[in-house]
């Protein structure tokens, strides 16, 4: 099999099990997932083969034309891919294990494993592209399954709507993308990743801002970015599995990858713009985590956090002041991959921890109503406690490398992002404090977390793996050679940079750890900041606002600017002006029935006004 | 002289055809339409045709209008329900009447029969008379209107049973449907 | 003797404008159909004297088809008047407007 | 004796009577059938219709057979210039005697068991179709009198036919009194026209201007002369009459009202055919010289015509005016066919297409109408159809299709006949005419399908249709095995027509 | 006269047709199996001879058209016949035509409308135009066709429609007739303009080729063209007509004629009105964009605010035409090709959503989304499938690939045309996007309403049925096989449309693309890639690069 075969394959087999589910097992849910492990699995090794026999490879087919246009469908496998799909490969193979003991008794299992299937074929998609379009269809399809799975409990209408404005939301985003792309065309002639970056290369000159925010757009959308952001929270709607896996470490991830693989697209001056955002992003999410109860819900706004500080890492690339720029934004992208890859596993690990904690609180979500855990599962709690202490960043776990990376960026080149990302640690080690201290510690607080007991091994064997990734995915020998092209850009701090960076970083840490611990307590039975300060909890709670800007929007302005268009086009198109011309006819018709009055006079008048004007008109008056 | 009987003549028919249109007893008007048809004839005498003048008295003077009078007899109609004209059609009527003699007026002046390169104008006394012997008729209608003739009974023919099918009283009223 | 064409004609046309006033403002059935035979005339003093003033027989001879059908056609619409009457006891034009619109 | 016998010779000479055979058949069968109504015993007089009907049959197969390319007259005058034979003299013999058949059996459906006579009828139908047929080749006005004065006579007979009915009878007395004003003005033209075009004075004056053709030749030379303006003018009042063009239209809701079905089917399609077939003629071998006045002229009275016969039937609820006012609305389509061909040559095939379409449509809603309307003369509302295509499939099929043809919609024989006219029409540039039928031809659509939705909507009723209906409770007349295969056959040409135009195209392309 | 198997075309025009006929005429004496039999036939003929002659597609590479017939049918006067014959741009839509038709027939043999008879002969004649509509070479017989098609409509929505299907039937035939005429005068001002004294397209286009028509010739005929086949397009504002008659037309017809009949007058304009006119299709083109601008944004949010199920899908088929006549009002090869796939898998999604929303609407006897909610708990195939069908309809790549090739073609085809337009363009996949789910959402998400709890009671709610998924599915694999392999299709369109439409080179402003040694040749993998996301660069120099990049 060659290696463009070994791609493809690996590409369809996801696909070929959600389809066998899809069509015959829908019934049969544990073939379903049987199927549909098997495929994670043949991805999983198929993966490593590539990412470590050091396969790299590009090609593409003609997929249709129309006159010179083209669209070609292709393959672009480079270390950037293989870093992307190592995580995607592990941490979705991991999941499907996981799923198998979470999702055991779920009445939508075969559904919920096609949906799987399909979201790997889809990601992979996206990593494996070569092109915008591909990319943008295998962008829409993960949306799709995202979609389908976050609303797995479609009978649940906070799930539906959950899905549904997933989906909208990143539509939106997909907009300014989609436009992006068809400027791109015109602008480049391809796009085909190769040839455009080859143009760029030729003459740096031919970008173009509009084109590069147009494609930032993507990321807004998918990674969570203010103000597209809203999406995400809600999207925990779904299985907390599928919550780790999309809405923590892959999916969302895929808005930082595509920026990546398209840096050279982004000239600098849309590249502050888009370090703004992440910093923005990153501060944002980690003030309304501190607010939240719902477990989920925490770590969802710590994902958005954590994908702010990768985009903020991402753009901060831009801001050299002296030297080559393009040498610093791969600093940036480096940086940036390397926080994607080491959240993707701590932040999956703390998912799929929160998930055995809900699964064996027999789904109950509230923190404040769990407590006490850290007795009774104790796996899950020495998991999710290395989960959360790498991102926190302690120092020697995943964490604290990326984050440092990106902070000596930061520190390096904008003192202010830089000030914000440190407040952003502070504030992560304060809100991840507090949910450790009050779920895992003091009492139980309900017959539901009395009750809990440790999960079997399908549910705490990932976890174990993952913490191992979480503890390891920061030093160098985890990323071989292989890896080099993309790693090697991750900028590392020496010297003074070093101590000023690292020091601070674990002084935040060390903050937030202690305020939390002091402020909350362990195993808090309420929030002591609602009690003490309505004010500023309420405001925290309101997410700033933006739900309610949306809301808002939809249905105050889209909905009744709707309905003023339906209203015009039902009253004055159709009404007034198609019935009201066929009323008029028919005025003239009922006129014309009158003059028929059946007395003969009038009709030899007519005979008579006839004559009239035939004589007139060849007397030629009229 | 001529002259002068042509005037009386058309005096005489355009007066008494006014008096039809103008008597309100329909037994007047049918007597009026009498001396009107009358009139005709003679005019078709100054013409010289002679012919048709006959014919004229006799079809019409003689037949047709006493077909009139029968009828306006039979029917007998008391004109109780007459209705005043309404203002409409006697505005109306003026305004045809108007037009009417207009459009007569027309055809009079126009400049097409005084027909432009005429060196004399035409009349009686430079004229020949055409169709003053009846046999020039059935000449032309034994050959050149052949067919017109044999037609034209037929339309006779035609005329009769209509007019024996229309006229013809039932003889059972009963078989009559009871709409009318 | 110089009674032009002009003359007839105006003859002609006068009786066939009285003639159409007639039909116009006439209810009686009866009358306006005596109307219509004031008009027919008309045609014929116009025919004959073309025929005299172009010296062919045509219209001579088209005023005796005119004559005939002129008589077919009161007989038949006299036949009509009298069986109407018989249903109707009217033949006041307003009154006869049972089709209408 | 050689002297005597001369005015015989000529007689001989120029009356070729083998010319009009088919007309005096008909005549001699119209005879016929008064004798044998006196000679048959009453029992056996039922049988007279049926040889009326073979008689014209067989007529009909004859000038088919024989007559279809004119029987060696074509192009040529008969009867001292009487008549004239043409290709499009032979389409219309063939057209009259269709219909006139046609009429024939929608006679016998329709005045089955009313308190009037029935050979007569067939008599008066017989006289008024050889007339018909002498119209359409008429080449002189004395001829072309005669003939539409035949004609007309007939119809006032039988139009007031139903006797014993006042509407029939003042329909008659309606249709008499304007048809008599209208032809005294006509006759007014023709004299004028004699008048000046006979005037030894003018240039290019005839001996006798009645003919056709010395007409034309003289209007070549005085084209613009008032005179003859003005008795044109008349001539197409009178014309128009027939053919109810603007404002001349007036009379027909009320006359086809008035008249029993066949007799108003005879009217809309014989009558009118016979005014276009006139028409056809004036405008093109006679009137053609005064072009500069003449289509102006018509092409405004056509494009009133289209206008008030589509407004007019819009809001129309009774059959039979629908029928009269949506023919005018035809009427209206087919003068734009006539200004056409005076610069499209092949127009007047179109024209005479779009009759014989017509035709096939019209007998087959009459058809319907005559099968559907009790003996009293009610029932022709759009009310009385509501259960028609439930009730009676075959009577509401041949309905649609009928109704589909008349409003042009394909794959129907009315399509291709106004497709042909408007193609006429926009090779002749008549744009604005084209325009306003257009949008004539959408308003037709709005009534003709009211009509079908009349008659076929409530094939499946639902419980709001069920409580709005009063079912029309009157005995309907069955459609005998004959009636089945005329009215299918009525329906299918008009179809195949629609599909395969063949042969008739091919015989009108000669034109 | 038959080339190879152009009879096939025949038999998918006729055999429609025929067996419609036969079950008019024969009524109840053809016995109720027989019936269905012979309809069965009418319908899987054309279908089947569509799926050969797409097959065995390979046109004259002089005329573009393969499978040329001709038969005289007796108007040589006009220069009319029979002439059937396949380009690349007829193809995919007598496809469309063949598979729309055997979906909408298989689903109206079990749909159980009364007289089932007429119901069945009626959809056969409508599918018969279908076929001939778009096998017709001959403009007047394409005309023809499509009559033939339109007024079995007018009399099935008033028999066997629902919610005011009188007043529908009424005003969708006027309307469209409107349309019709104004689009047979544009024809035939063509015809008597070219001077090609034919209706054959091949023959005017040969014509005019010679000699073209003067601009105001173009402009007014091009204005009749448009107007007319607009109206029967539903371009905005002459869409009225549209959802009005879907809502009330029965789900067969309606399929048939959202599907495919809609399409016929953006096919009259893109296969003739702007290959004929090319000049009176430029300068109408801007006003054709913004109207159909106003299809995509206007009846987009028309849609968002509808309530009623058919409606909204009407009203969403009228908004997708907008993107359709987009591509068009390019008139480059890339605008129309999109538009000609758009139509084609729009024709098969709407058709989709038509025959799904009646399965709904079975199930729960509305067709008020309000009034339903949770059916995907009782139904969740046909919940699937509806939300596969609806996603597709708003373009998502996936279920919906074909719809997003021609929605990307048209976008892209519009940048090239008029830059700003493509934002409000793409604005509308956002809008479809919101009706799309909430249609979902509402209607098999969440809780069930009361008054759908009050139906669920009475009965059992049974999920879709085979008689139901058999024709949804002939028409999703035809519209997944051609979203995942375009080429099926555009290389036919690519053909025809070629040659007629302008072919521009993109990236004017990058004059160095397209430039051989650019693209590189496939890297092996020894070599290795350099290895960074910055792309490789062959040579040399692409070393150095490599090594400029670490920090």
């Amino acid at each position: 099999m060659s290696n463009e075969q070994l791609i493809v394959s690996l590409l369809v087999v996801p696909f070929l099990s959600a389809l066998v589910i899809g069509v015959l097992l829908r019934r049969n849910h544990d073939a379903a997932a049987a199927v549909s492990l098997a495929a994670a699995g043949v991805v999983l090794l198929g993966s490593l083969y590539l990412i470590f026999g050091n396969i790299r490879e590009e090609f593409s087919y003609e997929w249709m034309t129309f006159g010179e246009y083209t669209v070609s469908l292709g393959f672009y496998f480079n270390d950037l891919a293989a870093l992307l799909l190592f995580v995607v490969a592990v941490v979705g193979f991991l999941i499907h294990v996981f799923s198998l003991g979470y999702m055991k008794d779920d009445p939508g299992k075969a559904r919920y494993f096609a949906g799987l299937s399909l979201f790997m074929f889809s990601m992979m998609g996206i990593v494996f592209a070569n092109n915008l379009i591909m990319i943008f269809i295998f962008w829409e399809l993960v949306g799709l399954s995202s979609f389908l799975l976050i609303n797995h409990y479609y009978h649940k209408p906070s799930a539906a709507a959950a899905a549904k404005k997933a989906f909208i939301v990143n539509r939106l985003g997909d907009f300014g993308f989609l436009i992006g792309i068809i400027w791109s065309y015109w602008h480049f002639g391809t796009l085909n990743l190769f040839d455009m970056a080859a143009l760029v290369e030729a003459d740096p000159d031919v970008l173009h801002v509009g084109i590069g925010l147009l494609l930032f757009c993507s990321a807004l959308g998918k990674s969570g970015q203010i103000p597209l952001h809203v999406w995400l929270p809600d999207a925990m709607e779904g299985p907390t599995p599928v919550s780790a896996l999309i809405h923590a470490a892959t999916m969302v991830a895929a808005g930082i990858y595509l920026l990546c693989r398209i840096f050279f697209l982004i000239p600098p001056d849309a590249m502050v713009l888009i370090m703004w955002v992440g910093a923005a992003t990153a501060v944002f999410g980690s003030l309304c985590a501190i607010v939240q109860t719902d477990i989920k819900k925490i770590l969802a706004y710590s994902t958005i956090s954590q994908l702010g500080y990768m985009v903020a890492a991402f753009g901060l690339g831009a801001l050299v002041v002296d030297g080559d720029t393009q040498t610093a934004i791969q600093a940036g992208i480096g940086a940036a991959m390397f926080h994607l890859v080491t959240h993707g596993f701590f932040k999956a690990l703390l998912f799929l921890g929160a998930g055995s904690v809900i699964h064996a609180c027999h789904h109950e979500q509230n923190i404040y109503r769990m407590g006490g855990l850290r007795l009774r599962m104790p796996i899950t709690f020495a998991t999710f406690t290395i989960g959360f202490l790498a991102l926190v960043g302690m120092p020697g776990l995943a964490g604290f490398f990326s984050k440092d990376a990106i902070l000596y960026l930061a520190w390096e080149n904008n003192r202010v992002v830089f000030l914000i990302l440190a407040a952003t640690a502070l504030l992560t080690a304060f809100y991840m404090t507090r949910l450790w201290l009050t779920a895992f510690f003091g009492e139980a607080k309900t017959d539901a977390s009395r009750d809990a007991s440790e999960n079997d091994w399908l549910m705490t064997g990932p976890l174990v793996v993952l913490a191992i990734f979480s503890v390891l995915a920061g030093y160098g020998f985890m990323h071989p050679a292989i890896f080099d092209g993309i790693l090697r850009e991750v900028p590392h701090a020496e010297g003074a940079a070093f101590a000023w960076v690292a020091g601070i970083s674990v002084v935040v840490l060390v903050a937030g750890f202690l305020a939390a611990w002091l402020y909350y307590g362990a195993g808090a039975r309420e929030d002591r900041l609602e009690k003490q300060y309505p004010g500023i909890h309420g405001f925290l709670a309101s997410k700033f606002f933006f739900d309610d800007v949306y809301e808002w929007y939809v249905s105050h302005v889209q909905q009744r600017f709707a309905s003023v268009l339906n209203f015009i086009d039902h009253i004055v198109i159709s009404g007034v002006i198609v019935r009201g011309a066929a009323g008029l006819v028919g005025l003239l018709s009922l006129g014309t029935r009158a003059a028929h009055t059946g007395n003969l006079h009038a009709y030899v008048y007519w005979i008579f006004l006839g004559v009239v004007l035939l004589w007139l008109f060849v007397r030629g008056v009229l | 002289m001529v002259d002068f009987l042509f005037y009386i003549f058309a005096t005489l028919t355009l007066g008494s055809a006014a008096m039809v249109v103008l008597s309100r007893n329909p037994v007047n008007a049918a007597m009026f339409l009498i001396v009107s048809m009358v009139g005709v004839a003679s005019l078709f005498v100054l013409l010289s045709a002679f012919f048709l003048a006959v014919l004229q008295v006799l079809v019409y003077a003689g037949a047709v209008v006493v077909l009139f009078l029968f009828v306006v007899m039979l029917l007998d109609e008391e004109d109780k329900r007459r209705v005043s004209p309404g203002k409409l059609n006697s505005v109306a009527s003026v305004v045809a009447l108007v037009l009417l003699l207009l459009g007569a007026f027309s055809i009079v002046i126009s400049p097409d029969l005084v027909v432009p390169g005429m060196a004399e104008p035409r009349t009686l006394g430079t004229t020949e008379a055409v169709g003053a012997n009846p046999s020039e008729y059935g000449y032309h209608l034994f050959t050149t209107y052949m067919l017109p003739f044999q037609v034209a009974g037929f339309l006779l023919l035609v005329a009769m049973i209509g007019v024996i099918l229309v006229s013809r009283k039932y003889r059972d009223d009963s078989e009559v449907p009871a709409r009318s | 003797m110089n009674i032009g064409i002009m003359d007839f004609l105006a003859t002609s046309a006068l009786l066939f404008a009285i003639g159409f006033f007639g039909i116009l403002v006439r209810r009686n059935t009866l009358v306006v159909y005596m109307c219509l035979e004031l008009m027919l005339n008309a045609v014929t003093i116009a025919l004959v004297a073309f025929s005299r003033y172009n010296g062919t027989m045509d219209g001579n001879v088209f005023v005796f088809f005119i004559i005939t059908v002129a008589a077919a056609e009161v007989a038949v619409g006299l036949a009509i008047i009298v069986a109407l009457f018989r249903r109707r006891h009217t033949i006041q034009l307003p009154q006869l407007n049972l089709l209408k619109h | 004796m050689n002297e005597n016998l001369s005015p015989f010779k000529e007689i001989a000479a120029s009356n070729q009577w083998s010319a009009i055979l088919p007309e005096i058949s008909l005549a001699v069968l119209a005879l016929g059938l008064l004798v044998l109504e006196v000679f048959f015993p009453r029992h056996r007089r039922i049988l007279i219709p049926r040889i009326a009907i073979g008689g014209q049959l067989v007529v009909l197969a004859a000038v088919l057979l024989f007559y279809r390319d004119g029987a060696g007259f074509l192009g040529q005058e008969t009867f001292a210039g009487m008549l004239f034979h043409d290709q499009a003299g032979q389409a219309m013999r063939v057209f009259f005697l269709l219909s006139s058949l046609l009429v024939g059996y929608l006679a016998t459906v329709s005045l089955a068991g009313k308190p009037v006579p029935k050979v007569e009828f067939f008599h008066i139908l017989l006289v008024v179709t050889a007339a018909l047929m002498l119209l359409a080749q008429s080449n002189h006005f004395v001829m072309f009198f005669i003939a539409l004065e035949t004609v007309t006579i007939g119809f006032y007979v039988l139009v007031s036919y139903l006797r014993y009915q006042s509407i029939s009878l003042e329909a008659g007395l309606k249709y008499l009194i304007l048809s008599g004003v209208s032809t005294a003005i006509l006759l007014f033209g023709i004299a004028l026209l004699y008048g000046i075009a006979g005037n030894p004075l003018l240039a290019g004056a005839s001996p006798d201007p009645m003919n056709f053709g010395a007409l034309n030749a003289f209007l070549k030379n005085h084209p613009e002369n008032s005179l003859a303006l003005a008795g044109m003018a008349m001539v197409i009042v009178g014309v128009g009459f027939k053919i109810a063009a603007f404002p001349f239209q007036i009379w027909v809701p009320d006359v086809y009202q008035g008249a029993s079905t066949p007799v108003t089917a005879f009217l809309a399609v014989a009558s009118k055919a016979a005014g276009f077939a006139v028409l056809l003629i004036l405008v093109l071998k006679v009137f053609q010289p005064m072009e500069a006045v003449l289509v102006p002229l018509l092409s405004v009275l056509a494009a009133l015509t289209i206008l008030f016969g589509n407004i007019a039937a819009l809001t129309q609820r009774n059959t039979k005016r629908l029928m009269g006012l949506s023919g005018v609305a035809h009427a209206g389509y087919l003068m734009v066919g006539v200004i056409a061909s005076l610069y499209v040559p092949w127009a007047q095939g179109a024209v005479l297409f779009y009759l014989f379409a017509y035709l096939l449509a019209s007998f087959a809603v009459f058809g319907v109408m005559a099968h559907l309307s009790p003996e009293d003369g009610t029932g022709d509302e759009l009310d009385d159809y509501l259960s028609l295509a439930g009730d009676r499939p075959f009577l509401g099929a041949v309905l649609v299709i009928g109704l589909g043809s008349l409003a042009g919609i394909p794959p129907l024989a009315g399509f291709i006949g106004k497709l042909l006219i408007f193609v006429a029409a926009f090779q002749a540039g008549l744009y604005w005419l084209l325009g306003v039928a257009l949008f004539g031809v959408v308003l037709s659509i709005y009534y003709y399908f009211g009509w079908i939705r009349s008659a076929v909507f409530r094939y499946w009723k639902t419980a709001d249709d069920e409580a709005e209906d009063k079912q029309p409770s009157r005995e309907r007349r069955e459609v005998t095995p004959v009636g089945r295969w005329i009215l299918g056959g009525l329906a299918a040409a008009t179809v195949v027509l629609g599909f395969f135009q063949g042969p008739l195209s091919t015989w009108l392309e000669r034109l | 006269m038959f080339e190879s198997i152009s009879f096939l075309i025949h038999l998918a025009v006729f055999v429609p047709i025929l067996c419609g006929a036969v079950l008019l005429l024969a009524g109840t004496r053809l016995e109720e199996l027989l019936a269905r039999r012979v309809a069965t036939a009418g319908f899987v003929v054309p279908a089947v001879a569509a799926i050969w002659l797409w097959w065995a597609f390979s046109p004259d590479p002089e005329t573009g058209y393969a499978f040329m017939s001709d038969l005289p049918t007796g108007l040589q006067i006009i220069g009319v016949s029979l002439k059937f014959g396949l380009n690349g741009i007829s193809l995919p839509l007598f496809v469309l035509a063949g598979v729309v038709g055997l979906a909408a027939g298989l689903y109206a043999l079990v749909s159980g409308a009364e007289r089932l008879r007429q119901y069945l002969s009626l959809l056969l004649v409508m599918q018969g135009g279908l076929m001939g509509i778009f096998a017709s070479v001959d403009v007047f017989f394409f005309y023809f066709f499509h009559e033939i098609a339109l007024i079995p409509t007018f009399v099935m929505i008033g028999i066997w429609g629902g919610r005011e299907r009188h007043y529908a039937a009424m005003k969708m035939t006027v309307y469209l007739s409107l349309g019709a005429l104004l689009s047979l005068v544009g024809l035939i001002a063509l015809y008597v303009q070219s001077g090609a004294e034919s209706f054959d397209i091949l023959s005017m286009k040969e014509q005019l080729s010679g000699q073209t028509l003067s601009t105001v010739a173009q402009n007014y005929t091009f204005a009749l063209l448009l107007f007319g086949f607009g109206i029967l397009v539903s371009l905005w504002p002459f869409h009225t007509w549209a959802a009005l008659g879907y809502g009330a037309a029965p789900t067969s017809a309606a399929m048939l004629h959202a599907g495919v009949l809609k399409k016929f007058g953006l096919y009259g304009l893109i296969q003739i009105g702007a290959p004929l006119l090319p000049q009176g299709a430029e300068n109408w083109m801007y006003f054709l964009a913004l109207l159909a601008l106003g299809n995509v944004v206007i009846i987009g949010f028309v849609t968002v605010a509808q309530r009623d199920l058919k409606q909204m899908i009407g009203f969403s088929s009228v908004m997708h035409m907008g993107y359709c006549f987009l591509g068009l009002a390019c008139l480059s090869a890339v605008g129309v090709g999109g538009a000609v796939i758009l139509m084609f898998a729009h024709g098969l999604t709407v058709a989709l959503l038509f025959l799904l929303g009646n399965c709904i609407y079975q199930r729960t006897d509305t067709f008020d989304m309000r009034e339903m909610g949770g059916l995907g708990r009782n139904a969740p195939v046909l919940a699937a499938f509806f939300v596969t069908a609806m996603l597709a309809s708003i373009g998502l790549p996936g279920p919906g690939l074909a719809n997003f090739w021609g929605e990307l073609t048209v976008f892209i085809g519009l940048w090239q045309y008029r830059e700003w337009m493509v934002v409000p363009a793409v604005f509308g996949v956002v809008i479809s996007a919101v009706y799309g789910l909430r249609a979902v959402g509402n209607i098999f998400f969440g809780e069930p309403t009361e008054s759908f709890r009050s139906v669920a009671a009475e009965r059992k709610i049974s999920d879709i049925q085979s008689h139901e998924r058999t024709p949804a599915l002939v028409l999703l694999l035809l519209l997944i096989l051609v979203g995942l392999w375009p080429r099926s299709l555009t290389d036919a369109i690519d053909q025809s449309v070629s040659p007629i439409y302008q072919v521009t080179v993109p990236s004017e402003e990058v004059s160095a693309a397209g430039d051989a040694g650019i693209r590189p040749v496939a890297l092996s993998g020894e070599e290795g890639l350099p290895s960074c996301c910055a792309p490789p660069r062959p040579g040399p120099e692409n070393e150095a690069s490599a090594n400029v990049l670490s920090p």
